[in-house]
């Protein structure tokens, strides 16, 4: 892996909530224009290690580098700023707010507003779901629906690092296909990616590297192709058969 | 054996409180008592609703002073005695919490807090201008003094300070058996599904209106009891009985104490009626500035401790036992 | 296919509206007991609101709905949930400030040895009655892999750990009638094997099952039959194999 | 005109005055409560440390400023407190339940009036202006200029309130900020600069409210504690959050309070007041004009 | 010096809305033990204030305080009928005397002195002793009148005893308004008043919320006479209105207490304190400079000490011409000091005369029942 090619990095975080400790000497580096996937059984820490490095959980701990500066324990809206985005699981919009107005909040920080209503136009036109409602409150929107807002939601920020915890929660077969095709799009266009997904086999098909998070430490890292190949992985995380 | 060391403890604490009027050199301080004693109930009963079932009703102190009032201008009329007094108010009081909590609950929980403040300023209005009943700012006055029939020394009327205080002690333990046993066990952790996600305490067979009706009427009726209690100790029922400022008095014992907490609840109790005596006695604290201290005691508590003074004891015990307890223990 | 079983819950006619929406229209379909059912459809087809119709959190428009012969549309939550229906929701619901194992013990309110008298007097029989359900809520525990932290607050638990937690507080009362709302959405893969084979288990134990899914793998290996919605309609009603190879879910949900 | 034609009429605008004064403390709760669901209890001790601030103002040695510099002057100052309020009390307990932070606001309440109370001693001071005495008469009914000048001010505040929250960027932030806090957090809004500025807004208006308002009555410690409780009534009325539902409840508890006191009995006003609420939640809970969302 | 101090306690309300009350008599006391010197007869005198809140629980315990703990000579106060009435069994069973110098509420009466009572006193006439001295004048020339009060004791007990007596008098009352303490709009209640046409109005209101009463009087333009039982005239209403003194122009005021009455004494109180003389607060001086003070001097004159035993004594002794009429108690520890009357001219206070104020002929009934009552707490 070449140095200068990394865009993010953590260097031997530990992190938590109070006392209770999650992470342990992580570390993990990703290189720009990548997708990287991070897979674990539930409770192993994914969604803190993605909350860490955006700055909502503070690490007890190490270091996080982006673009080669420091950045531990800087505001999440310092990190918003300078190019990372994330998108939590679960009902993580604002219930109230249209869609419409949902995206319009997604795109908060961004200055070029007329910009922004193209984008949403855009975004409404290739996902039936979001032209449909449109103008619904989200809180009255299935779940499945609703977690379509978010991903759109995240797409507004146009970031030059995305993170997404489980994009695909509740979404039908139909939508999971296309959340993966916008993901490789955005990749495409230059924008790395940390994503966090159970779907594994259909995570790994899409990156390029891959971690496996075991109580908290990283267990696994390789290419998405010899993680595929790892008989313990595979048994564990990408399903008997 | 845990059970056992639980009982000597209580049987302490009773006998103790038997024993405190004997330490007492004045009425002053007997008078003392006997209010600490009642904010132990008062608060005890409103935090069974709103500590427990997360219904915080502003509008509490109705039951009060409405059960005052059932007291001085229904029971004489009735000729009921001093235990007839209570219990008619308080069987009145835990009915109009049945009605009234009936139509209060369909509300969410802030509007049901204002809602229930609108009804106490309600009672208080009408209490002060219905003149010809309750007399208004002029007081229901001359509430007869409990009499008890002693068998062989004929009715004894009560009038000193330390015989109401063995009259109060009894609804105290009622008070805190009623609390304790709500809130243990299988209908303590029904009271905290409610509070805590009403749909899904439906979802398993929690209807949250019994349960908050359950902790909304058993206080009640306790308090309706005490406000019985006070108009035939103070002989005087006034309009003041259902001033909010016995709501602001509750929600600093409470949150000060430790909300959901009987331990907490009691301690704040105390504190709260002991405090402004000791600033008084001690250092001729004017009126005003013992207000704003109470003001600044809160702020100060819910700033920096969370769960009232009740987290320090717990702190203390802990440190105590020389281990940190895993989390709660699993409900006794 | 087996019409000797008696249909447990029938669902007649089911519709229902929200301001210009229809999300449910019409729909029909009976659970026999015993059976393993998948509802099935796209995103937003009414799957949850038939659910949230079924167990009473929704007023219902039209139709109704029986349970072993009894109409128990639009009774109170509870009240169903105390005949025997139990469900987990969508997006997961914990009483967050109970611990792990308070949440399970939560999900058993009644006993009918129990009155208020008896609970208020805490009699031995009640803390016997107490000391099986702690038992029975760490096996169930120990079954979705959380028994090592049933001393947490469930605030503190992950997405996926809140899901397990569901699944497991349902099945705690036993019921006739267990019905879930993607349980495996955001559950791991091991984890998830784990959970079809357990609610195969449950069914061959003669509980009858309405899973709501879009795990395909979980919904073809195990489900006995498959009813598809779109758009608030019933579109299929069959067999696995039939409902996949259908060109109208095809083309609504599978895609391809 | 018959006399009983000017007398409905002049009930009529008391109403609407009584309204205008509820409407504009109540404004500045709705939106606390709107945003941070906050119920500020010591909403109306703002509208009297506003009292005096205008009384201070008016009586400053030496100098006699114009009323309208007065008027600004005091907004900035409640806002001020308002803002330091936040930061010492609120802030810290953001994320606590509604059921702390209403009780926090209770100790702010306590605090404020008792300080007022040692400061200033119960007496009630006068701040009256050259408007509050100066009285139009139109066909028998006589109406002092300050009245009028609430009303316009009421309204126009009203307007702007709404096309600030409508259209401009930190208005939109307020709203989202009320409905899911960490989203924010992950869309860049700074929700302690947003609570901040609600804070401000609303404990400035509560000041406005003051300034305009107190020259007609009187300012001491406790002119606040009823209003208060009126104001979240009419929150609470007009569907809780929603500073429209809010202001028009204002206006129509306004219009009863008139109407029954001129008509029937000024004792059971507050009765009547109280009771239209309470029934008004049985029959909708939600409020006149809330919403529901979701299950 | 060394000899004993002598304490005297104040129960009044302290905080709360009506604060004003208490500070009030904190006001009068402090400066009448100034005025003294601050001793007797070489003892230096205490003043000890206690909140009673205006409510029964904690007047109850206020007075236990003073009685008890702080063991005073003697008690000012009550402010507050409810405060006042629960203050009775304790006051009786403590055996310390204790001076009302404002309540007018008319119950108190018939509990003192025979009553049952014998450490009650009360300095200021009542409002049946008033009603009686004063209703005749209103009447004269009154055909239509409205009626306004405070919804506290004072406003509702005066208007209790005034609407027989004007009703007797051939007046008709063509309305009767209460507000509560602290309200901010009477404009709609003015409105209705004035489509009632009246030719007179009695306010009955302390300066507080009379000052915002007036000043909407004026804005709706209600022309008819005002007469007062209250404080409409009081150099602080004035002080309270100061921007226009012209709003009390014309207000003619029934009291047992007139700026006019002692010139002299307002303006000390002035420079004391800062902010005007009103009734509350100079009934407070009086009542300490001249009834108690005098009492115990008296006490220690006469028995060689002051004692809550020998001040009784004394005050129930006592005979004394005081700025405010001569004080003496009757069978019912009730004093009849000056009625007074007083209107505004110019914006400035004019002091009209006094009336004699005198025993009046109490119900029977009444009477009956109160023996009754104070049997039953004798007896016990
Ligand atoms: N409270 C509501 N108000 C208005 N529309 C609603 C409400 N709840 C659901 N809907 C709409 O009803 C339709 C059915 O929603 P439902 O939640 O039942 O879908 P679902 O099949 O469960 O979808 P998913 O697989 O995404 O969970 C959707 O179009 C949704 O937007
Ligand atoms: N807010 C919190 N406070 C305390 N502990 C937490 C909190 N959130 C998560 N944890 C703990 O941290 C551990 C990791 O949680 P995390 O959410 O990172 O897991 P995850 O890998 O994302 O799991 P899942 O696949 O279920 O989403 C869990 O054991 C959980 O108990
Ligand atoms: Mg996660
Ligand atoms: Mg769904």
């Amino acid at each position: 892996m070449a140095t200068d090619n990394v865009i993010l990095e953590l260097r031997n975080v530990d992190a938590g909530y109070g006392e209770i400790e999650v992470l342990r000497n992580v570390s993990l580096r990703v290189e720009h224009g990548q997708i990287v996937t991070v897979i674990g059984a539930n409770g192993a820490g994914k969604t803190t290690l993605l909350r860490t490095i955006f700055g909502l959980v503070k690490p007890s701990r190490g270091q996080i580098l982006y673009e080669g500066a420091d950045i531990t324990g800087l505001p999440t809206l310092e990190l918003l700023k300078r190019g990372i985005a994330f998108i939590p699981g679960g009902r993580s919009n604002f219930p109230q707010m249209t869609v419409q107005e949902n995206l319009e909040m997604g795109a908060y920080i961004r200055k070029d507003k007329r910009q922004v209503m193209k984008d949403i136009d855009r975004l409404c036109e290739r996902f039936e779901i979001l032209r449909m409602k449109r103008h619904t409150p989200v809180g009255n929107l299935s779940g499945g629906q609703q977690q379509m807002v978010e991903f759109a939601i995240a797409l507004m920020l146009k970031p030059k690092v995305l993170l997404i915890d489980e994009p695909t929660i509740g979404l039908a077969p139909l939508l999971v296909d296309e959340v993966f095709r916008v993901i490789e799009e955005i990749n495409a266009s230059g924008t790395t990616i940390v994503l966090v997904e159970q779907n594994a086999r259909r995570a790994l098909e899409a990156s390029d590297y891959g971690f496996v998070l075991e109580l908290g430490s990283i267990r696994y890292q390789g290419n998405a192709e010899q993680l595929k190949q790892s008989e313990e992985v595979y048994r564990a995380y990408l399903g008997e058969r | 054996m845990k059970r056992g060391v639980q009982i000597v403890l209580w049987l302490l604490v009773a006998g103790f409180l038997v024993i405190l009027p004997q330490l007492a050199t004045t009425n002053y301080l007997v008078n003392v008592m006997i209010t600490t004693v009642m904010w132990i109930i008062f608060a005890l009963s409103f935090d069974l609703s709103a500590g427990h079932v997360g219904a915080v009703s502003l509008g509490h102190p109705v039951f009060y002073g409405v059960g005052a009032y059932v007291t001085a201008l229904v029971a004489p009329s009735l000729g009921l005695d001093f235990i007839g007094s209570l219990l008619l108010s308080a069987f009145a009081m835990g009915l109009l919490a049945l009605v009234s909590g009936i139509a209060f609950f369909r509300i969410s929980e802030v509007s049901f807090a204002i809602g229930t403040l609108g009804a106490l300023i309600i009672a208080q209005l009408l209490a002060n201008n219905a003149y010809d009943i309750t007399g208004g700012p002029m007081c229901t006055q001359n509430v007869p003094r409990p009499v008890l029939h002693i068998p062989g020394s004929g009715p004894v009327t009560v009038v000193e300070p330390v015989h109401y205080y063995y009259l109060l002690l009894p609804l105290l333990g009622l008070a805190i058996l009623i609390y304790w046993r709500l809130t243990q066990s299988r209908i303590g952790r029904a009271f905290a599904a409610v509070r805590q996600d009403e749909v899904r305490a439906s979802a398993m067979g929690i209807y949250p209106k019994r349960y908050k009706l359950l902790a909304f009427i058993a206080g009640a009726a306790i308090i309706g009891a005490l406000g019985s209690f006070q108009a035939q100790y103070i002989t005087v029922v006034c309009p003041s009985e259902l001033t909010i400022s016995y709501t602001l008095n509750l929600l600093i014992i409470v949150f000060v104490g430790g909300a959901g907490s009987m331990r907490g609840v009691i301690l704040g109790a105390v504190l709260f009626s002991l405090l402004p005596r000791l600033l008084e006695i001690v250092t001729d604290v004017p009126p005003a500035w013992q207000q704003l201290i109470y003001g600044l005691i809160l702020l100060i508590v819910i700033r920096f401790l969370p769960e009232g003074l009740d987290s320090l004891i717990e702190r203390a015990l802990q440190r105590l036992r020389g281990t940190r307890t895993e989390a709660k223990p699993d409900a006794a | 296919m087996q019409p000797e079983r008696p249909p447990v819950l029938q669902i007649q006619n089911l519709t229902k509206h929200f301001l210009g929406v229809t999300a449910l229209q019409d729909v029909s379909f009976e659970l026999y007991e015993g059976e393993l059912l998948s509802l099935i459809g796209p995103n937003g087809s009414g799957k949850t609101t038939l659910f949230n119709c079924v167990t009473g959190f929704l007023k219902i428009d039209g139709g109704r709905v029986l349970f072993k012969g009894e109409d128990i549309s639009n009774l109170r939550p509870d009240k169903i949930a105390l005949k025997g229906i139990r469900r987990t929701f969508q997006d997961v619901r914990t009483f967050p400030e109970m611990t792990v194992l308070e949440n399970m013990l939560a999900a058993v309110q009644q006993h009918q040895e129990e009155n208020l008298i008896a609970r208020m007097l805490g009699t031995s029989r009640i803390h016997h009655l107490e000391h099986t359900a702690t038992e029975r809520a760490r096996e169930l525990l120990d079954m979705v892999g959380l028994d090592n932290v049933r001393h947490l607050e469930a605030r503190h638990l992950s997405y996926g750990q809140r899901k397990l937690l569901e699944f497991a507080t349902v099945l705690m009362p036993d019921p006739d009638v267990i019905m879930l709302d993607e349980p495996a959405a955001g559950v791991s893969g091991e984890m998830v094997t784990h959970m079809m084979n357990h609610i195969l288990n449950l069914n061959r134990q003669g509980k009858t099952i309405l899973l709501v899914e879009h795990n395909m793998r979980l919904v073809m290996d195990i489900s006995q039959r498959i009813v598809v919605l779109d758009y608030g309609r019933k579109i299929a009603d069959g067999l696995p194999r039939d409902v996949r190879m259908d060109e109208k879910v095809r083309e609504a949900y599978f895609g391809h | 005109m018959p006399i009983e034609v000017v007398i409905f009429i002049e009930h009529i605008i008391n109403g609407l005055t009584l309204g205008a004064f509820y409407a504009l403390i109540t404004l500045g709760l709705s939106l606390i409560f709107g945003v941070a669901r906050l119920v500020n209890f010591a909403h109306g001790d703002i509208f009297m440390v506003g009292g005096y601030t205008l009384f201070l103002l008016l009586n400053l040695s030496g100098i006699t400023l114009p009323y309208p510099l007065i008027v600004v002057l005091v907004v900035v100052v409640t806002a001020l407190v308002g803002l330091l309020i936040e930061r010492v009390v609120i802030h810290p307990i953001l994320n606590r339940s509604w059921r702390v932070q209403a009780v926090a606001t209770l100790g702010i309440s306590i605090v404020l009036q008792n300080l007022a109370l040692i400061l200033f001693t119960s007496d009630p001071k006068q701040t009256p202006t050259i408007y509050s005495r100066q009285i139009i008469e139109i066909m028998d009914i006589r109406i002092s200029v300050q009245r009028l000048i609430i009303l316009v001010a009421v309204i126009f505040i009203f307007l702007a309130l709404q096309w600030f929250v409508k259209h401009t960027q930190t208005g939109k932030a307020m709203r989202a900020v009320s409905q899911n806090r960490e989203m924010c957090q992950i869309v860049g809004i700074d929700v302690p600069r947003i609570a901040m500025i609600t804070f401000a807004i609303s404990s400035g208006l509560a000041g406005l409210a003051a300034a305009l308002m107190s020259p007609l009555f009187s300012v001491m410690p406790t002119m606040g504690s009823l209003l208060t409780l009126k104001a979240l009534a009419a929150v609470i009325l007009g569907g809780l959050g929603q500073v429209n539902g809010a202001f028009f409840a204002a206006f129509l508890l306004g219009l009863v309070e008139a109407l029954f006191s001129g008509y029937v009995s000024y004792a059971y006003r507050d009765v009547v007041s109280f009771g239209l609420f309470v029934l008004i939640l049985f029959v909708r809970p939600q409020g006149l004009f809330g919403r529901r969302v979701g299950l | 010096q060394d000899a004993e101090p002598i304490k005297i306690g104040l129960y009044a309300p302290m905080t709360g809305p009506i604060a004003f009350l208490g500070e009030g008599f904190q006001y009068g006391a402090t400066l009448a033990i100034e005025d003294l010197g601050g001793e007797i007869e070489g003892h230096p005198l205490e003043l000890v204030v206690v909140d009673n809140k205006c409510n029964p629980t904690d007047a109850v315990n206020a007075v236990r305080q003073l009685i008890e703990i702080e063991q005073v000579h003697v008690i000012l106060g009550g402010g507050c009928s409810s405060a006042t009435v629960a203050a009775q069994p304790i006051i009786a069973e403590g055996g310390v005397p204790a001076v009302s110098a404002t309540s007018t509420s008319p119950s108190i009466y018939e509990g003192m002195g025979v009553g049952g009572n014998i450490w009650q006193f009360r300095v200021n006439p009542d409002d049946l002793i008033m009603a009686y001295a004063f209703a005749e004048r209103i009447a004269e020339g009154t055909e239509r009148i409205a009626l306004v009060a405070e919804n506290t004791d004072f406003g509702r007990g005066a208007l209790a005893s005034y609407i027989p007596l004007l009703q007797e008098h051939g007046v008709e009352i063509v309305s009767e308004d209460y507000f509560d303490l602290g309200t901010a709009d009477y404009r709609s209640a003015l409105t209705r008043i004035r489509a009632s046409r009246p030719d007179a109005l009695l306010v009955v209101m302390t300066e507080r919320d009379g000052s915002t009463f007036m000043r909407q009087l004026r804005e709706v333009g209600i022309d008819a006479t005002i007469y007062s039982r209250g404080t409409l005239t009081s150099p602080l209403f004035l002080e309270y209105t100061a921007d226009d003194p012209t709003i009390s122009e014309g207000v003619l005021e029934f009291s047992f207490w007139a700026a006019g009455l002692d010139p002299e004494h307002d303006q000390r109180f002035l420079e004391r304190f800062g902010t005007p003389n009103s009734p509350h607060r100079g009934m407070s001086y009086y009542t300490t400079r001249y009834v108690i003070a005098e009492a115990i001097r008296n006490a220690i004159l006469n028995h060689g000490e002051a004692t809550p035993e020998t001040i009784r004594q004394e005050l129930k002794a006592l005979s004394i011409d005081t700025p405010i009429g001569h004080i003496e108690f009757d069978d019912h520890n009730q004093a009849y000091p000056f009625g007074t009357i007083q209107t505004i001219e110019d914006g400035q206070p004019v002091f009209v005369g006094t009336i004699e104020l005198r025993p009046i002929p109490r119900g029977d009934e009444a009477e009956a029942e109160a023996t009754e009552v104070a049997d039953e707490e004798a007896g016990s």
